[in-house]
């Protein structure tokens, strides 16, 4: 783990760890004492730390990580994990919603439609995809590539990371509630194997919107909730400053979600975090969906939508 | 159970607990009277009733529970609930200012419902339909486990009977009580539905004040007609969250039925007295000749 | 025929006789002078100088009388022949789009899809309309609607009247080429049956976007083209004076697109036109369709698309 | 007949028919540079041809011939024409400011093409494809019956063999000399590509400068995958037409590739060097395994 980034208030110890190996190493080389003993237990010992840091996160501080600018992104995973990649454009119908990405590429010479929520890192990026809070016109362009994929039997891969589906005056007169609905219904009658993953944040209707899959997986750091601990916080204890107590209360991490048999498996995530080697998360990412998609590869359209179906069909905890 | 006993059958209940609770007091004389939001017409509880709710003097539709509802839909004695003893459970231990478990107690208490739908078999104008009902009253309508399984079930009852599928919404969205296990209601109500147009079975929506989130972006808005209740607010987004979002006042019609409409999202707005006769012809229109129940 | 409406430049002749029938009628109950086999003479030779007249119009006298601000539009047929009407609003995108309206309803106890393209009469109409032309959101209201219809097996009747696609700059962001497009190639996916009737104007693209249908009807004094004739001649011959002249040239009546095997019937209007006499209008436009749905009863879903298909092969004259 | 002998063929007789008809003078002597529209340089006609008729300054890309696309698109000698002898016919013996048979005859001589689209079946790196080139120089591009029939019969032979089915715009619209037949491709058209998606043949279109009306409105709209070559001119309304029904100006990126794909009408735009590997990615992503030809 190198210091290229900003401690986040959790990661401060460590990093004062580490500085304090790198004083050692330092003090070593200039005076010549041999302090490789004493550099050798520190180093183990923040190792430990760390591990044990990383592997017992509240919620709140995976949001952190979840979060963090330097996290990659969808257009990052493409690139890391596909050859081939050509982007499709367009809902055909007026917009080409920058928050949603779609397009076909091929992961190991297997054709796939990969469709994703992006975000940005710049101002100018964060214009651009809006924050990765799509339109009502970003999931039209999706089932575009759905039924595309769909004809063409290709696997379809989704990559999800947003706040949620933007709450604006356009998109509730385009018709934000309507899109998502279309794409849940429409998603559960496609005959190719659908594999979702949640990158980042997978927030309420708007993550769903593209994850009525076949399987779904989330990194370990990510989180996915039917609203975001902010908004819930806000509605149920009136106060944003609630969001963290909103984020343990509504079990929102991958072991709760896998704990609830929603999600199908949970992707490592390097220590520390996605952000600290891209290419560790790319690789256990690609190993996930190409294993997944290989599981699938000997069923129908009609066992695929049946698999789909029963999947969600078994969700929901009731007394009767 | 007839329509009618289940009614007095709750009505009774109703009536007890409250003998059992509170005497009658100055409040409950005023209780006669009901205020109009919209005029502030003063209307006798029984001219309102008999007007379905709706403001004799300017129109208002006064929000109405699953009973009135349904007493309004279905034809006299008709209606067969199913899954009514459908109970929320509170698997994630939610306390946010007060207990989930608390909520569910209290809810019950003030509606007389086990949760926010209420589904069964009915008939309108002798045509059999599979219907459900949300219900406001009963935690804002929101959609959790037993709300997205009752009306699951109701799909494919009507799938299976090869009935004409309504369900009338009136939902604030998911149930955060619930978290995620409420989201993914939105994906298991939206499957039936997939299954239903599968199958070619007709789903009517009907949207009524308010319906928003979770209902919206899921089976409300997936009916093959929909129909908007006057005057009724229909969104994804609530007007506050949008307000907050953008910064700026929105239109007063915002999300109202009739801008659903110029915008394209609902077949039609109906003034609650046509809402009886527009489903009948809607459900003879699209039946094949002979679906008709005999009476 | 009443003096209802202001005669057109070639009906001048015809008023003028029976304004002559009227003096005479006049003339004989004030002096009590017996005219009556004058008057009839002339009522006969009247008879007979319009029946002339109105069979052997130029294709401009045509396009006057389709284009005649009284004749019945899409609306004035629907409460004419159907029962239970009601309107299905909107593209469940954003926009509801008032150049094209659909419904379902009923026709003498059969339940139909009907869409149609509508023209307005007053200035608010027209604004409310667009003059019958459609935005890409006008016709992807339609698609769904088609959609609805082939689910639910309800024919589908499309009532056209139309001066062309709106071209204007919104049109073009949205998508209007592509919207007809994607009309054309959808309809011929339908298993349900599809009759037309060009009630008045069907020009260009406009037009065919709801017209790729089993059964093709134009009513007699109606036009079917490829462009307007004022667009045709301010390309052709850059000039929009030559608008008779490309009338002529481009063979848009009824007699001549039977002819070219284009329709498959005509549907008769009454002396003068389908203004002088809805009723008789709607009679024989629900006569036609009503008889032309019954044809294809039996066909399957398959038949009705192959009927389709095969009908518009065909169709082209070339050397080879 | 090979592509190179084809064209070798057409070539002769052109420079025939050229030295028959004329000497060589001063004009001539400027042909061998072409003068860019937008940037006004004066490039060699032989670095042009190079270039892919590219402005080796701005990257202008020139209108090319059906002749010149298939030579950039298609693997060395692998064409072969089909139809190549259907012509236009002159059903309403239609006469504006000149005889539509002369407007046949004329655009014969000056394109060597017996109409406005060249069809058949080639390689794309060893894929095999079914292929139709628009030719702009021939009567506008428009369609008539010939380019909707060949178009037709291409589509099917596409599906037929089954292999993926390219069609390569370039059209002022619908041919009004045939008038309602011209009309009627459209629909005829359409009905084929309706074949190929229920066959899920892939079927893409390349939208080249310029796809109007007709086209845009028919087959050159309807690709599963769409692309657009840069700085091309897509619409439906012609630009002039639009000004007049508005009466207000344009903007100047109006109803160009880049407009189209900032307003989601088409998957990508290319750079005309990048079309050929484009499309050979496409073919391959979407290609059963076993699907490419061996070579
Ligand atoms: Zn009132
Ligand atoms: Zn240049």
């Amino acid at each position: 783990m190198n210091k290229q980034f900003t401690p986040l208030e959790f990661e401060k110890s460590i990093y004062q760890i580490e500085d304090k190996i790198e004083e050692l190493k330092k003090l070593s080389s200039e005076t010549g004492i041999n302090l490789d003993d004493q550099v050798k237990l520190l180093t183990n010992q923040a190792f430990e730390f760390k591990k044990q840091l990383y592997s017992s996160l509240t919620p709140s501080q995976k949001l952190q990580i979840a979060r963090h600018a330097k996290r990659p992104t969808f257009l990052d995973y493409v690139s890391l994990i596909t050859t081939d990649w050509l982007e499709l454009h367009g809902d055909r119908a007026g917009t080409d919603d920058r928050a949603i990405i779609g397009g076909v590429a091929q992961i190991d010479g297997k054709s796939v439609m990969l469709i994703g929520t992006q975000k940005g890192r710049t101002t100018k990026e964060n214009i651009e995809y809006n924050f990765g809070m799509p339109q009502p016109e970003g999931y039209r362009k999706a089932l575009r590539l759905f039924y595309h994929a769909d004809r063409f039997n290709l696997p379809i891969i989704t990559l999800i990371d947003t706040p949620g589906a933007y709450p604006g005056i356009k998109a509730e007169q385009t018709g934000q509630g309507t899109a998502i609905a279309v794409n849940l219904r429409e998603m559960a009658k496609l005959e190719t194997p659908i594999v979702s993953v949640i990158l980042g944040e997978g927030c309420s209707g708007g993550a769903l919107g593209l994850a009525v899959s076949n399987r779904v997986y989330m990194f370990e750091h990510s989180l996915y909730t039917v609203i975001s601990p902010e908004g819930c916080a806000s509605i149920l204890w009136r106060s944003a400053d609630m969001a963290s107590t909103a984020a343990e209360n509504l079990k929102i991490t991958s072991d709760d979600l896998l704990q609830m048999e929603i999600i199908d498996g949970i992707i490592k995530e390097p220590l520390g975090g996605a952000h600290y080697d891209w290419d560790f998360a790319a690789a256990e990412l690609k190993n996930t969906v190409l294993e997944s998609i290989d599981e699938m590869s000997g069923m129908s359209g009609t066992e695929l939508k049946s698999d789909r179906h029963e999947k969600f069909r078994r969700m929901g905890v009731f007394i009767e | 159970m007839s329509l009618r006993d289940w009614f007095e059958n709750r009505r009774n209940k109703q009536l007890n607990a409250d003998l059992v609770e509170s005497k009658i007091s100055g409040d409950d004389l005023l209780k006669l009277w009901e205020k109009c939001y919209n005029c502030n017409t003063s209307i006798p509880q029984k001219e309102l009733e008999q007007n379905m709710h709706v403001c004799p003097k300017c129109d208002y539709h006064f929000r109405i529970g699953a009973r009135e509802r349904l007493e309004q839909l279905l034809d006299e004695d008709s209606f067969e609930e199913i899954n009514s003893n459908m109970l929320p459970s509170d698997p994630l231990d939610f306390v946010d200012t007060m207990r989930y478990k608390t909520r569910q107690v209290d809810a019950r208490k003030k509606t007389n419902l086990n949760e926010a739908v209420v589904t069964g078999i009915g008939k309108i104008s002798d045509w059999e339909v599979a219907v459900a009902v949300m219900d406001f009253a009963y935690m804002g309508g929101s959609m959790g486990s037993v709300v997205g399984e009752k009306i699951t079930r109701l799909i494919e009852e009507g799938i299976k009977r090869k009935i004409p599928i309504i369900a009338v919404t009136s939902s604030g969205g998911a149930r955060m009580q619930e978290s995620c296990l409420s989201l993914m209601q939105m994906a298991k109500t939206s499957c039936a539905v997939a299954r239903a147009n599968e199958q070619k079975i007709l789903y009517i929506t009907v949207l009524t004040e308010p319906t928003f989130g979770g209902v919206t972006a899921s089976f409300g808005t997936l009916g093959d007609i929909i129909i908007a209740e006057q005057g009724a607010r229909i969104g994804f987004a609530g007007r506050r969250v949008i307000e907050q979002t953008i910064r700026q006042k929105l239109p007063s019609d915002f999300q109202t039925a009739e801008y659903l409409l110029k915008y394209g999202h609902v077949d039609m707005v109906f003034h609650r007295s046509g809402l009886k006769s527009t489903l009948e012809k809607l459900i003879r229109i699209h039946a094949p000749a002979k679906q008709k129940v005999n009476t």
